[in-house]
């Protein structure tokens, strides 16, 4: 075959390939929620990240002017010792997308590479990573989060996204497995095979991205999920120390009934923020999974 | 012809898909007619329409279809009576008129056997739903309708066949269920929406074989979506060639495989593979690729692939001419013939 | 198109609907409150709220009186005397009368006649000394009561006589034995001492109060019965429900408390806006005070914190003054002895921001290094402190991290990974104060190193009898303790008790303490 | 088929006994000393012979192993042990257990008829109201923060409207035990319903849509039945196999995951008395407490597995 034909078929492949990537982008921009939770995560990140590199204060307390309501200088306010509540909101944000992001990315990418591997080779390999995965999903996270707080002796960062990443890949790694035992015994893993590619090649090369979109919706709503994990374990103390100010953190002003009743912006702006961004993921999850997912189109 | 002769009568039948916001035009003023103990064979290329026309009488289309039609009319025959459907007025796709029509007298065998079957019913249960539906028969009485039929249809063992589930079944035995189901309520007119496809060659031929015969012996009308030219050849007393949504020529069989008229009719037929091809024959393809249907321009749909295109192929809309009786053709070639509607 | 927009409106309003709601309660709240208390409370019956929520008690036991004694246990247990609202005078209560020796060194208590149990059974001298001996193998008990009774060299009865012999005379025994509750030897006596608090006695205790135990949910709440084998005047409130709750707050506005007391900014600012609650200041000794860990990480020298000019400039980067507005009528202070108190000796640790930064880097303390404070009370009132105060050490140039610690013992007592810790201490008397700078006590000798300094002045300061005497001991122990600087007191915090206008209260009556027991002539109150 | 339920029920018992293990070691890894938890910081404690003496008494100084096989012999026998506050800790399961199962079990009927009834009428009126207005407002269910929801609710329900008691189970001026059943359990059953509403909402209507879509559907269309029959019998009754796993999941989440909205409401569930042990250090409550909700979560798992089976005739019969 001589390479003119060969180019002018990967030409072909390419140009197919633009124009459902332009059909998919246009399905995507009739999506009207779909777009709303693009935007919105979109903006709230910039502006999280923008307020991050601009240095905005939002660690120096006032104690003259604590608790101001939403206007003038502050706002939004300002919360218990006087910082400035819109400070706070946008780098709270960045510690919160942060935790989200990297927790979902990281589940999925372990719970990708095991449910490769688990749904490949099958067999005993398969057996023994399922056990695994049943105990980590049998264990509470709560008791998890308590023995690494523990043992590391601090209530950091780093503890909370280890925990949750090992508390969140299983569900992305049954689904991957559960497709790679159904593709596995497509053709074209059979040609592959036959060529003599090697295993981890095929695995990743080859059958990993046909699973790649339910793998990119289900992160996207990982986000959200780990964002609100994130605030209910500050709400029973076992989040991220006090002086990061995550957006669990500000929020959890809402556990003093006086905040709730006499202060509502202290507590209804981080509130707002978190549900506003998760609302946001979720749709452009959904709307991610009409213009990925075959089936429902 | 009288509503004796003709048992389905559709006239400018239009169907359209509401996707992404815009309408996208799937099938565009279809009509023919089917007589009463014939088969009417819809021959075309995949994404022609053929489906989508069967499913649009049916009214088996989901929520973004509009479906709109000058006549849709289906003359039953009971007890020398005929009796007038016009399906076209029915509201609702799934109203009590639509459903009273489905089973008893209008019935479709899928073209896939391995998912038209309800996986967590047993296929005897799946067999008598409708019957028990229609006639208010008792299970027992109905499980013998359905074991006769069974015997009928050539499933073997049938008393312990009957209750077991789909996935106990080969693919051939699904679809003589699935016809089972299309069968049992004894309808005059079955849709067979490219029974045989998912099937390999032998069973395909046992099916055929199962259809003629249900046809011949029980005078059944049947109308056969395929695009198997030998099947067509085969199966069919009339014709109907369908390309991009519209019927492009339509007539007996000999009219349309001994005089064949439309340009897109005789690729389509040089485009057979035959037994004992001759060496160095090569076998034919139609140029060019099926354009979307999305992005249609005026003129002939087959403008681009045709030998003989011309200038004024490309211009509105191409009217159907009738080269001979019951023989018609939508192509300009023919324009000293009458135009006719469809 | 129109539908998917009504949709979206139509949620969005019902969700702002619902948080507006909550958000303008204030004005309303009255007609709420008043038709509650109306349909729920029975005549007689008062509502109290034990909280679960700091992990001081746990909801499948009534609260010990051992530790702390909360408006429950005071009315279930008596002690041999009663103490006024000062904690500091005493009058006999299970006792008859008493003497003391003029050496101070022996008392001779003679009990009531005719006391009994809530079961009908004597209550004899029996169980007094069964519970002071007892009081002395307890694991879980509060150090007041340890420290006094270790004094105690005999103790031995005749009748309902008992003689008590202490090795060195102590001045607050007889308000000691105010507080400290006389158990049923006869239901506890087969208790291993150790696992007294734990034991089941809890769950159906005998008591020996104007009020008896009733019944108990466990989760749910605990109720108290008038006790018809109490020899005194029977209370007008015959009912008593004791609710376990997560937050005392909520529990006062859905109207399960008609007593309450707080101590934090923010419960102090809820329950006065609400209507239907007297406030009542207490005056308390509730310290918040800074500790300088000495012995850092597992008891290796902390040098960081060895420099006492270190702490000093620590300390005036700290502005107590404005911390203190975080809390309820919080008070500045320099010592352990109020600044109004007779015995101040008028020093005091100044706020200076710039002196503070030049005194820290004339110290030769190493900047780059993280300074590390410690806490444990994890309410928004202390978070809020500490946040502060890490700002303000920020602002004399130091980095710093805080921690908040699950296990505030081992960490700032046997972990030690810190340089400041921050503590609260609710103290009976300011002598409770200094008996922390014991080179033996068991907790803070671990952190201060084990100074002999103090030891002399605190054993003469627990034998004072004379006020004028107590006062030089009490002046001298403040200039030590701010020469060597282990650690500075915040402020006290004000506490107040707020009782639901249900609630009559007889005239003349004075809270005290809430975590410590005095007359409250609870027999007098009425609930409508 | 018993064959299978066998092998899968004896599964649980090595699993169990594994994480019984993997939390034993590590909350002793932890380092802490549950001793400190028992005496308060504020207690300047003079008792130091007394604590070392509890510790003993406690049988925190033998060897790892050996408290480990210790504990193991004696929950065998049913002897879950004590709480180093000093209850019974079966005694404690026993009485917390039912509370929380009562929570859980009527959050999960509810949202289970809530859920999945929106989610199926979503599905066969697509675009329609119901639609949106469901999705919208599960989306915003699952977006609020759970606590939060708590919160508002007893601020709204319970505080400025008295309709509800702001926490507990159980009051004593009950006269009617329903009736306090039903004031007690309505907000925590509302809040957790909020949360699983939306979740069970979307994933029922996304299957129905599935399924829907299949050619069953038309064929069973096909044969001229009401349209209900084909909903319920063809349609749900297939889509109900994998919702009913996502239920059936749930209830783990439920019975272990409700602790924040225990907390909230001061409802004595086993969540509450582990995030209590947690924080106050009560090592055998944390033990025992984790084991049950794994166990609740492992055989949730082999209901699935079960159910599976039972539902679909391609597992039944023995694939």
């Amino acid at each position: 075959m001589s390479d003119s034909t060969t180019v002018s078929i990967k030409n072909q492949n390419k140009s197919a390939a633009s124009s459902l990537l332009k059909k998919n982008i246009r399905k995507f921009m009739n999506n009207k929620l779909a777009l709303f939770g693009l935007i919105v995560v979109v903006i709230m990140t910039v502006a999280c990240v923008v307020g991050m590199i601009v240095g905005v204060d939002y660690n120096t307390p006032n104690l003259t002017a604590l608790k101001t309501p939403p206007g003038g200088e502050h706002i939004l306010g300002t919360d218990t010792i006087g910082r400035d509540l819109w400070a706070r909101v946008l780098y709270g944000g960045c510690y919160s997308i942060f935790i989200g992001v990297f927790c979902a990315v990281m589940s999925s990418v372990i719970g990708a590479i095991l449910g490769a591997i688990s749904g490949y080779f099958g067999g005993k390999i398969d057996q023994l990573i399922i056990r695994i995965s049943e105990i980590f999903q049998a264990f509470p996270q709560l008791v998890l989060v308590m023995m690494l707080v523990a043992i590391v002796n601090k209530r950091g960062l780093s503890n909370l996204l280890v925990i949750f990443v090992l508390t969140g890949w299983m569900t992305t790694f049954r689904m991957v497995r559960n497709e790679f035992m159904s593709l596995k015994g497509e053709t074209y893993v059979k040609v592959c095979e036959a060529f003599g590619m090697k295993k981890s090649r095929i695995m990743f090369n080859q059958i990993l991205p046909n699973v790649m979109s339910p793998i990119i919706v289900s992160t996207t709503t990982n986000v959200a999920f780990f964002i609100l994990q994130e605030a209910a374990l500050s709400f029973i103390g076992l989040g991220v120390a006090d002086s990061t100010p995550t957006w669990g953190n500000i929020l959890n002003a809402a556990k003093s009934v006086s905040v709730v009743t006499n202060q509502w912006w202290v507590w209804v702006f981080p509130g707002l923020a978190i549900s506003l961004f998760v609302l946001a993921i979720n749709f452009l999850g959904d709307g991610l999974r009409d213009v990925l997912d075959a089936k429902q189109q | 012809m009288n509503n004796q002769e003709i048992i389905l009568d559709v006239k400018n039948l239009n169907t359209s898909f509401i996707s992404d916001r815009k309408q996208v035009d799937i099938v565009k003023s279809v009509s023919f007619q089917v007589k009463r103990g014939t088969t009417l064979s819809v021959v075309g290329e995949s994404g022609c329409g053929k489906s989508v026309t069967m499913n649009s009488i049916m009214r088996f289309l989901g929520s973004n279809a509009r479906v709109s039609a000058d006549n849709i009319q289906y003359n039953a025959l009971r007890d020398g009576e005929i009796t007038e459907y016009h399906l076209e007025t029915y509201k609702k796709s799934n109203g009590p008129e639509m459903r009273a029509l489905r089973g008893p007298d209008m019935s479709m065998v899928f073209q896939d056997p391995m998912s038209s079957l309800n996986p967590v019913y047993k296929v005897g249960d799946q067999v008598a739903e409708g019957l028990i539906q229609h006639t208010g028969m008792g299970k027992k009485e109905a499980r013998e309708k359905v074991l006769e039929l069974f015997r009928k249809l050539g499933i073997p063992d049938p008393e312990s066949r009957i209750d077991c589930y789909p996935h106990q079944f080969s693919g051939g035995m699904k679809q003589r269920v699935v016809i089972a189901i299309a069968m049992i309520c004894n309808p005059e007119l079955i849709i067979c929406d490219e029974p045989t496809t998912a099937l390999d060659v032998t069973i395909q031929a046992q099916i055929m074989e199962l259809l003629k015969d249900l046809q011949v012996n029980e005078g059944k009308s049947i109308v056969l979506i395929t695009h198997n030219m030998g099947l067509v050849a085969e199966m069919a007393d009339e014709v109907c060639v369908m390309y991009m949504g519209r019927v492009v020529e339509f007539g007996s069989l000999e009219d349309v495989f001994d005089h064949t008229s439309h340009p897109y009719t005789k690729a389509l037929l040089r485009s057979v593979p035959v037994l004992g091809l001759a060496d160095g024959q090569i076998l034919e393809t139609i140029p060019g690729i099926t354009p979307n249907p999305a992005d249609i321009k005026g003129g002939c749909d087959f403008a681009d692939r045709c030998p003989d295109c011309t200038e004024r192929c490309r211009q509105g809309v191409i009217p159907a001419f009738e080269i001979a009786k019951g023989h018609r053709v939508r192509c300009l070639k023919y324009d000293s013939f009458p135009e006719v509607n469809g | 198109m129109m539908r998917r927009k009504i949709a979206l409106i139509l949620s969005v309003a019902l969700a702002v609907g619902m948080l507006a709601g909550c958000g303008a309660k204030g004005e309303d709240k009255k007609t709420a409150d008043s038709t509650k208390t109306e349909s729920q409370v029975e005549k007689g019956t008062l509502k109290l709220a034990v909280t679960t929520g700091d992990g001081s008690s746990t909801d499948d036991k009534i609260p010990t009186p051992w530790y702390n004694r909360v408006m429950a246990t005071n009315l279930m247990f008596r002690s041999l005397f009663v103490a006024d609202s000062s904690l500091a005078k005493a009058s006999p209560d299970l006792a008859d009368s008493y003497e003391i020796s003029e050496d101070g060194l022996t008392y001779t208590i003679t009990l009531k006649d005719g006391l009994k149990w809530s079961d009908g059974e004597a209550l004899t001298t029996d169980d007094v000394i069964f519970s002071i001996n007892t009081a002395l193998k307890a694991a879980t008990i509060n150090s007041i009561y340890t420290a006094a009774f270790a004094n105690i060299t005999e103790l031995t009865a005749d009748a309902n006589v008992i003689t008590m012999k202490l090795s060195t005379p102590y001045a607050d025994m007889i308000n000691v034995l105010a507080q400290f509750a006389i158990l049923p030897k006869h239901a506890l006596e087969n208790v291993d001492p150790l696992k007294l608090d734990t034991d089941t006695f809890w769950t159906q205790p005998i008591t020996s109060g104007m009020y008896a135990f009733d019944e108990l949910s466990v989760g749910n709440y605990f109720t108290l019965k008038v006790n018809e084998n109490y020899e005194g005047t029977a209370p007008k409130i015959t009912k008593i429900i004791n609710y376990f709750v997560s937050d005392y707050i909520t529990a006062a506005q859905s109207g399960n408390a008609d007593y309450m007391f707080a101590n934090a900014a923010d419960q102090v600012e809820a329950m006065n806006k609400m209507d239907g609650f007297d406030s009542h200041e207490v005056n308390v000794l509730f310290y918040k005070y800074f500790l300088f860990n000495m012995k850092g990480v597992d008891g290796n020298q902390n040098e960081a914190m060895q420099d006492v000019k270190v702490r000093k400039a620590l300390i005036e980067a700290i502005d107590r003054a404005t911390l203190s507005t975080l809390y309820p009528s919080a008070t500045v202070l320099n010592s352990g002895v109020p600044n109004e108190d007779k015995a101040y000796n008028g020093f005091e640790y100044k706020y200076d921001e710039e002196k503070a930064k030049k005194d820290i880097e004339a110290s030769g303390y190493d900047m780059g290094r993280t300074l590390k404070i410690c806490y444990y009370n994890n309410d928004q009132t202390s978070i809020d402190l500490i946040n502060t105060v890490v700002h303000y050490l920020e602002q004399a140039g130091l980095t710093v991290e805080a921690t908040l610690s699950n296990d505030g013992t081992t960490d700032l007592f046997t972990t030690r990974d810190y340089d400041i810790g921050f503590k609260g201490k609710s103290a009976f008397s300011m002598n409770e104060w200094y008996t922390e700078y014991m080179s033996g006590d068991a907790l803070f000798g671990n952190v201060f190193g084990g100074d002999t300094a103090f030891d002399e002045l605190i054993a003469q300061l627990s034998a004072a009898t004379d006020e004028k005497e107590s006062n030089e001991i009490l002046k001298k122990l403040q200039d030590l303790e701010q020469e060597k600087v282990y650690k500075v007191p915040a402020f006290t915090v004000g506490t107040y008790v707020y009782t639901s206008k249900n609630v009559t209260i007889p005239d003349g009556v004075e809270f005290c303490n809430t975590l410590y027991s005095c007359d409250l002539d609870f027999e007098n109150w009425e609930v409508k | 088929m018993l064959k299978f339920i066998l092998k899968k029920l004896l599964m649980i018992i090595p699993m169990l006994l594994l994480i019984s293990m993997i939390v034993f070691f590590g909350l002793q890894m932890t380092g802490v000393d549950p001793i400190n938890f028992m005496v308060s910081p504020e207690t300047l404690s003079a008792n130091a012979n007394n604590v070392e003496a509890l510790r003993e008494s406690l049988g925190l100084n033998d060897p790892l192993i050996v408290q480990y096989f210790h504990w193991l012999g004696n929950c065998l026998h049913g002897d879950f042990g004590y709480s180093f506050d000093g209850s019974a800790i079966a005694s404690i399961i026993a009485v917390r257990m039912p509370y929380t199962f009562e929570l859980a079990g009527y959050s999960l009927v509810l949202s289970a008829i809530i859920g999945i009834g929106i989610g199926i009428i979503s599905a066969i009126r697509q675009n329609g109201i119901i639609d949106y207005v469901g999705r919208v407002l599960a989306v915003l269910g699952q977006a609020i923060p759970q606590f939060l929801v708590g919160i508002i609710l007893i601020q709204f329900f319970s505080i400025k409207l008295g309709l509800f008691p702001s926490g507990n189970r159980v009051s004593p001026e009950a006269t009617n035990t329903f009736v306090d059943a039903f004031v007690h359990l309505f907000l925590p059953v509302l809040t957790l319903t909020i949360g699983m509403v939306a979740v069970l909402m979307r994933y029922a209507r996304n299957t129905m849509l599935d399924v829907l879509n299949s050619d069953y559907i038309k064929t069973a269309r096909s044969k001229g039945i009401p349209e209900w029959k084909v909903y319920l019998k063809h349609g749900f009754r297939n889509a109900m196999k994998p919702v009913l796993v996502i239920l059936v999941f749930r209830i783990p989440m439920l019975v272990g995951g409700s602790v924040v909205i225990e907390s909230v409401f001061s409802y004595p569930g086993i969540g509450l008395t582990m995030t209590n042990a947690i924080t106050s250090g009560d090592y055998p409550v944390v033990l025992v407490t984790t084991l049950i909700i794994a166990a609740v979560m492992l055989i949730c798992s082999f209901m699935v597995d079960v159910f599976n089976a039972l539902l679909d005739p391609r597992v039944r019969l023995g694939e």
